[in-house]
């Protein structure tokens, strides 16, 4: 395998991941902490019940991500009925306890010595596929209802709460996609890299995620895709002095912040005509956009 | 015989915790107080603790400071360092009335920036403070009670004292405790805001920089040291955010726990308990032990 | 009439709230018919509202009944009291800023939409059909209160006295039996006034809707109330039609004041 | 906008395309060794150690006229304390920049991690990640055919540390207080307790602390109730004085026992000089030896840095490496990654800083390999004797 298709692979998970904190937190508003700890889980999952209980890797990956649903359910059923740094706090005590409890079963996860000898079974395939998989889904929830409601919930829980939107459903039904999308990423990335540790899992690895979403654009999917495989992927390749690209992105960031807050795409995103015959609504203010909802809405006149 | 009572034990635990508690407190306070006013969790507060580590550091190393201008000076260092990074990092989203996120993520990666600044400048390695004070610890029948922890405390507490006095007497105090009611009223009463959250992040900045000069003499000094107020975050919340008192409360609170998990159950499992504490206590509790809990108007 | 043959569509009984101390509502009563515009009137701090928070269930109240189409929603959610048909603007526009003025409106289609997270994941067929339909109904809403031009700009982005519009478009889109309208006027040149007096009355006449409408500018709720409440210090002080409100001298001298000698 | 936008958007995407495509290059000429060391981030100071051994040694190899008549180059990729980037950088230097061998980082964690993936990629790694599963796979027992350690193992040099405590310090009760996030702290702490159980002696209380631990008092007091005669505290270098400063601090006289990285860390200026007094620890090389010296002078001169235990042990594993890969020129008039792995595993008396070093095949790790326990005394490691692994 190429040194560019690993890079590759290990981009596609980071995407993977992103696109979970893309609909968490860049469209809901909601921070969690606690995003690499459910791709800890699903890592430790996978490969535990593979490796030691000789579970098919198909099966495997399910059962991984339903443990991470399961476990998400949980937690977000109890702590996003709190306020939003609450469960900024809450997600990060969680991803400190469940790196917690890897590091103490030693016996079945190998504590801070890590988790070795994973088969390698993420092929360049299996991950592009998820890949497109993991886009083409967040893309639909992002365009249907459920994205629209993720706006309002951000922009103003109450008004959403007034126009009858159950937020607090709304929230933990966002929160376990994004749960499940981390356990599928931290099982693919097992998987690829052939060992797990509980370092991989901490807080400031979700706030990589984070900071990767609004380098992007927190509304735009192309946008957040773009961030994760930037910032993944090109220094990956370049490698230039390390400690100065840590510096460089936070200053990027810091940057975007202040002066185009909507992130580098704002709200474009890539659409292929054909390909995607739903548009994003309201995407794009101006003569272009209105145009296309005018041409749109002779079609449905005609339908 | 170095035997120790069960009692002796008990209260060297006791005092362990409370001097833990007290390294939180100084984290917590600073870091509630921005949070007073701004209303977000400001974890560049970690930043700025590192940096002025440091920079007192340099003073003890190559200045030869004697501890007490050590301390002023990692304790302005860290003032300027958090008025600079209020009004690089933060003003122009507040003028913009950015939403919470943007506060969040921007001083989450402000933590990041000014940890890197520290690699870049002395590695990644780490570095022990100059010995500042001579006598370490005493003993008095038993238990051992360290100096620096004695330090730590007396430090918390006169500054404190000296917050406390100063969001009561003075004028600035004064305004800043209208603009943690209120950011909007306070530019209506004709105070200037810029000024006031300037004011907050400087004296928000000195308390990281205090704390951040103990820490480095306690421990040893490495980039990521600001790290620790995640416990500050920790202990802020639990006393109930947009509460000092509380914030101080929540830290000692947070300090007895760890030392009585790490006596009954060892390290490793204590940030599971931990967190499974902390959900029972927002659920029970949301609004902290003396916090006043937020509600949105219509 | 046959309307009144038929019991109230709201009932509120005895509502009270304090906050701290202060009893920002103080029992309340009140009943508003089928088809009916009424309107509650008061000086700043009267409580007005806060009854509309309690109403649409912002907040809860600390006793008494809100019977809503026969159920007592006292203390329910806002947005289970929103799905029951009762919606409401807000006296400080409240819109989603950050969508376009068509998704703004189409948000209170998506308690409604019938299909679940699976279903949109999946990209199925019965999804892009109801979002078909949806679109349909929203667009709708807007023409009817004439924004249809506006449908893809920022809700943020348009003026003050259009954004007070596609907030009404959002809450009739809930598809109301009751609607709560928190000062509506607030904000409006005199002409918008005028439109606005003008859009709430078609509104009202074409639709099987009742109106609660919290104003401050008395010719709004004379021209447009059946039935007036009049708030003081969170106390009902008086009440009636526009006529008998005109010249009820407790209510001149607590609130009317001088306008109306 | 729109456009310009795209256009940015394409060119940002293809520049990872160009700079991988001009990235590739290197002909039969020379002799590529990979090197993958932790050169940024907190662990730097000890790949550093070894990037700068093993570059001294190319040098003087060079200089010398190579291997076979061909000069030998080392690629360097920095790890940044992330298995990640282990993982990535032993990938890359064997997809595309086709190295013979790879240096290994002196982390434990990552030789964990490269191990099941050398067996795919067949290029040997020589390091000194300590931990024994970084060498022996698990599940068989078997070494690992391409990993080789060129110091002594975790588990030597705990049993070192244990059976020098018992059969010399005689001591019988012993209390232990390690990072229970840190795999090199575990790999320690683990065969010395079990060595201690085995030979007599009791652990009388067992402490752990998380990396984001600072503070150790509780842990500390828990032992100092236990009464235990002596502590073993295998931490990171950034824990040690901490370590060693809480403990003194509490009154506890208990004989302290350390590890290999107790250089120059126990004596840290924040500490009580008579915190770290009496301290025992065993070592890689003899810090009195002269044969160092020379070497010390040498090393600080070329990097304006003091050499340190990874610099000597470094040196030593480059220095196996480079005599394999001679052995196998010798032998087959070239050589290939498979040849340097065979002929690893006859190495044999290597005249290292560190001793004589040997490598059993059985384990692909040292044997007989010797260390020097040291002791703090009046401020200073002090040279108390030379000492091996018992045989059991």
């Amino acid at each position: 395998m190429s040194y560019f298709v690993t890079v590759g692979v290990f981009t596609a998970i980071t995407i993977i991941g992103v696109l979970g904190t893309f609909i968490l937190t860049g469209l809901t508003g909601l921070f969690s902490l606690g995003q690499a700890a459910f791709m800890g889980l699903g890592a430790y999952v996978s490969a535990l019940l593979v490796v030691t209980f000789h579970v098919p890797f198909p099966l495997a990956v399910v059962l991984a991500v339903l443990f991470a649903l399961g476990v998400g359910y949980f937690i977000g059923y109890t702590t996003l009925k709190i306020r939003q740094d609450f469960f900024a706090l809450a997600t990060f005590g969680f991803g400190e306890a469940v790196r917690a409890v890897m590091n103490e079963s030693v016996k079945w996860t190998g504590g801070a010595m890590g988790f070795a000898g994973v088969p390698q079974l993420t092929t360049p395939w299996l991950a592009a596929a998820a890949l497109i998989a993991a886009v083409w889904l967040v893309r639909n929830v992002r365009y249907s209802k459920f994205g629209r409601d993720c706006l309002a919930i951000r922009t103003d829980e109450l008004a959403a709460e007034v126009m009858g939107i159950n937020a607090f459903d709304h929230k933990l039904k966002v929160f376990l996609l994004g749960a499940g999308l981390s356990a599928f990423a931290g099982a693919l990335s097992a998987f690829f890299t052939t060992y797990v540790e509980p370092a991989m899992f901490g807080w400031t690895q979700s706030a990589v995620w984070i900071i990767m979403v609004f380098f992007g654009g927190r509304d735009s999917l192309t946008g957040a895709i773009f961030g994760a495989t930037t910032l993944s992927a090109l220094p990956e390749v370049l490698r230039f002095a390390s400690q100065w690209r840590v510096a460089i992105y936070c200053l990027i960031i810091l940057l975007i912040i202040n002066f185009r807050p909507a992130g580098l795409f704002g709200r474009w995103e890539l659409s292929f005509k054909g390909l995607s015959r739903r548009r994003p609504p309201g995407a794009g203010a101006g003569k272009g956009r209105r145009k296309a909802v005018a041409e749109k809405g002779g079609a449905d006149a005609d339908a | 015989m170095e035997g120790t009572s069960t009692f002796s034990f008990v209260v060297q635990q006791m005092v362990n915790g409370i001097s833990l508690g007290a390294v939180y407190a100084l984290i917590a306070v600073g870091f509630a107080l921005v949070f007073n006013v701004l209303k977000f969790s400001n974890f560049s507060h970690g930043g700025v603790i590192g940096i002025s580590a440091y920079v007192g550091f340099l003073g003890a190393l190559h200045l030869h400071l004697p501890l007490l201008p050590t301390l002023l000076l990692g304790t302005l260092a860290g003032g300027v360092v958090a008025s600079v990074v209020e009004f690089l990092a933060f003003r122009s989203i507040r003028k913009k009335r950015g939403q919470l996120v943007y506060f969040f993520v921007t001083s989450v990666t402000m933590l990041m920036l000014l940890e890197q600044v520290l690699v870049i400048f002395f590695g990644a390695s780490f570095f022990t403070y100059p010995q500042l004070i001579r006598t370490t610890s005493f003993t008095v029948g038993g238990v051992s009670i360290s100096i620096l922890y004695i330090l730590m405390m007396v430090c918390a507490a006169v500054a404190f004292a000296v917050l406390a006095w100063a969001l009561r007497y003075t004028k600035v105090g004064i305004a800043i405790r209208a603009a943690s009611n209120d950011l909007t009223t306070t530019n209506l009463m004709g105070v200037n805001v810029d000024f006031i959250v300037l004011a907050t992040f400087f004296v928000s900045g000195l308390l990281a920089g205090l704390s951040g000069v103990l820490l480095g003499m306690a421990y040893t000094l490495y980039p990521q040291i600001g790290q620790l107020v995640v416990k500050g975050f920790i202990a802020s919340v639990l006393g109930g955010l947009g509460s000092l008192t509380g914030a101080a409360m929540g830290a000692l609170a947070l300090g007895i726990v760890e030392v009585f998990l790490i006596t009954v159950m060892g390290a490793g499992l204590s940030p599971a308990v931990i967190f499974v504490l902390m959900v029972v206590f927002l659920l029970v509790r949301p609004q902290g032990f003396a916090g006043v809990s937020f509600k949105e108007k219509a | 009439m046959p309307e009144m043959e038929r019991a109230p569509l709201l009932e509120v009984k005895g509502l009270c709230k304090r906050f701290g101390g202060v009893h920002a509502v103080d029992d309340f009563n009140a009943v508003v018919n089928r088809n009916h515009l009424v309107g509650i009137i008061g000086p700043n701090g009267a409580g007005k509202t806060t009854i509309l928070n309690l109403l649409s269930g912002v907040y809860p109240g600390n006793s008494g009944q809100i019977v809503f189409q026969g159920q007592d929603v006292a203390g329910k959610r806002s947005h289970q009291i929103g799905r029951q048909g009762m919606t409401r603007t807000f006296q400080n526009i409240r819109l989603f800023g950050d969508m376009s003025v068509l998704d703004n409106v189409k948000i209170a289609y998506s308690w409604q939409a019938k299909y679940g997270m699976l279903q949109a994941m999946l990209g199925l067929r019965g999804v892009s059909q109801t979002e078909r339909e949806v679109e349909g109904r929203a667009l709708h809403w807007l023409e009817r209160v004439g924004l249809a031009e506006h449908r893809a700009d920022m809700a943020g982005s348009l003026p003050y006295g259009l954004q007070r519009r596609v907030e009404l478009a959002r809450a009739l889109a809930g598809e109301p039996k009751l609607l709560l309208l928190d000062e509506p006027a607030a904000g409006l040149n005199p002409a918008e006034v005028q439109e606005f007096i003008a859009l709430v009355s078609g509104l009202f006449s074409e639709l099987d809707l009742s109106i609660i409408l919290i104003e401050h500018r008395m010719e709004v709720v004379m021209r447009l109330c059946h039935w007036i409440y009049v708030q003081d210090f969170g106390r009902t002080i008086g009440q009636g039609t526009p006529e008998q409100i005109r010249r009820d001298p407790v209510v001149i001298k607590a609130y009317l004041g001088e306008e109306f000698e | 906008m729109r456009k310009s936008l795209a256009l940015f958007l394409v060119v940002a995407m293809l520049v990872p395309v160009m700079a991988l495509t001009a990235g590739c290059s290197g002909g039969s000429k020379e002799i590529l060794i990979g090197n993958i060391q932790d050169l940024t981030g907190p662990n730097k100071a000890f790949g550093v150690a070894m990037t700068n051994a093993a570059q001294m040694y190319i040098e003087k190899l060079n200089a010398a006229g190579g291997i076979g008549g061909k000069q030998l180059r080392m690629i360097s990729y920095d790890t940044k304390s992330d298995v990640n980037e282990a993982i990535n950088a032993y990938n890359r230097l064997i997809d595309q920049d086709k190295v013979l061998a790879v240096l290994g980082p002196p982390i434990a964690n990552m030789g964990i991690a490269l191990a099941p993936i050398s067996v795919t990629k067949k290029v040997p790694i020589i390091g000194l990640f300590m931990d024994e599963k970084a060498t022996t796979d698990a599940k068989t027992g078997q070494p690992f055919t391409y990993m080789f350690l060129a110091q002594n193992s975790a588990g030597t040099q705990a049993r070192i540390m244990a059976s020098y405590a018992i059969n010399e310090l005689k001591l019988k009760k012993f209390a232990v207080l390690y990072n229970q996030q840190n795999a090199y702290s575990v790999s320690l702490a683990e065969p010395f307790i079990a060595y201690v159980t085995a030979h007599g002696g009791t652990v009388v209380d067992k402490e752990t602390f998380l990396t984001a631990d600072k503070d150790y008092k509780t842990q500390l007091t828990k032992i100092k109730k236990a009464q235990p005669e002596a502590i073993y505290m295998p931490t990171y270098p950034q824990e040690i004085p901490l370590s060693l400063q809480q403990a003194y601090e509490l009154g506890i006289k208990a004989t302290i026992l350390g590890d290999n990285s107790y250089i120059p860390f126990a004596t840290a200026s924040n500490t009580d000089p008579k915190a770290a007094e009496g301290v025992y620890f065993p070592y890689g090389v003899d810090p009195a030896d002269a044969k160092l010296q020379q070497f010390a002078t040498d090393y600080k001169a070329k990097w304006g840095i003091a050499a340190i235990a990874q610099s000597y042990s470094g040196w030593d594993a480059f220095g196996a490496l480079a005599d394999a890969i001679k052995r196998a020129y010798a032998a087959n008039k070239k050589v290939t990654p498979d040849m340097v792995a065979a002929e690893m595993n006859k190495t044999k008396d290597y005249a290292g800083y560190q001793g004589a070093l040997t490598i059993s095949p059985d384990t692909h790790r040292p044997v007989g390999l010797p260390m020097v326990i040291l002791q703090i005394k009046g401020g200073k490691p002090t040279t108390l004797t030379q000492y091996k692994e018992p045989t059991q």
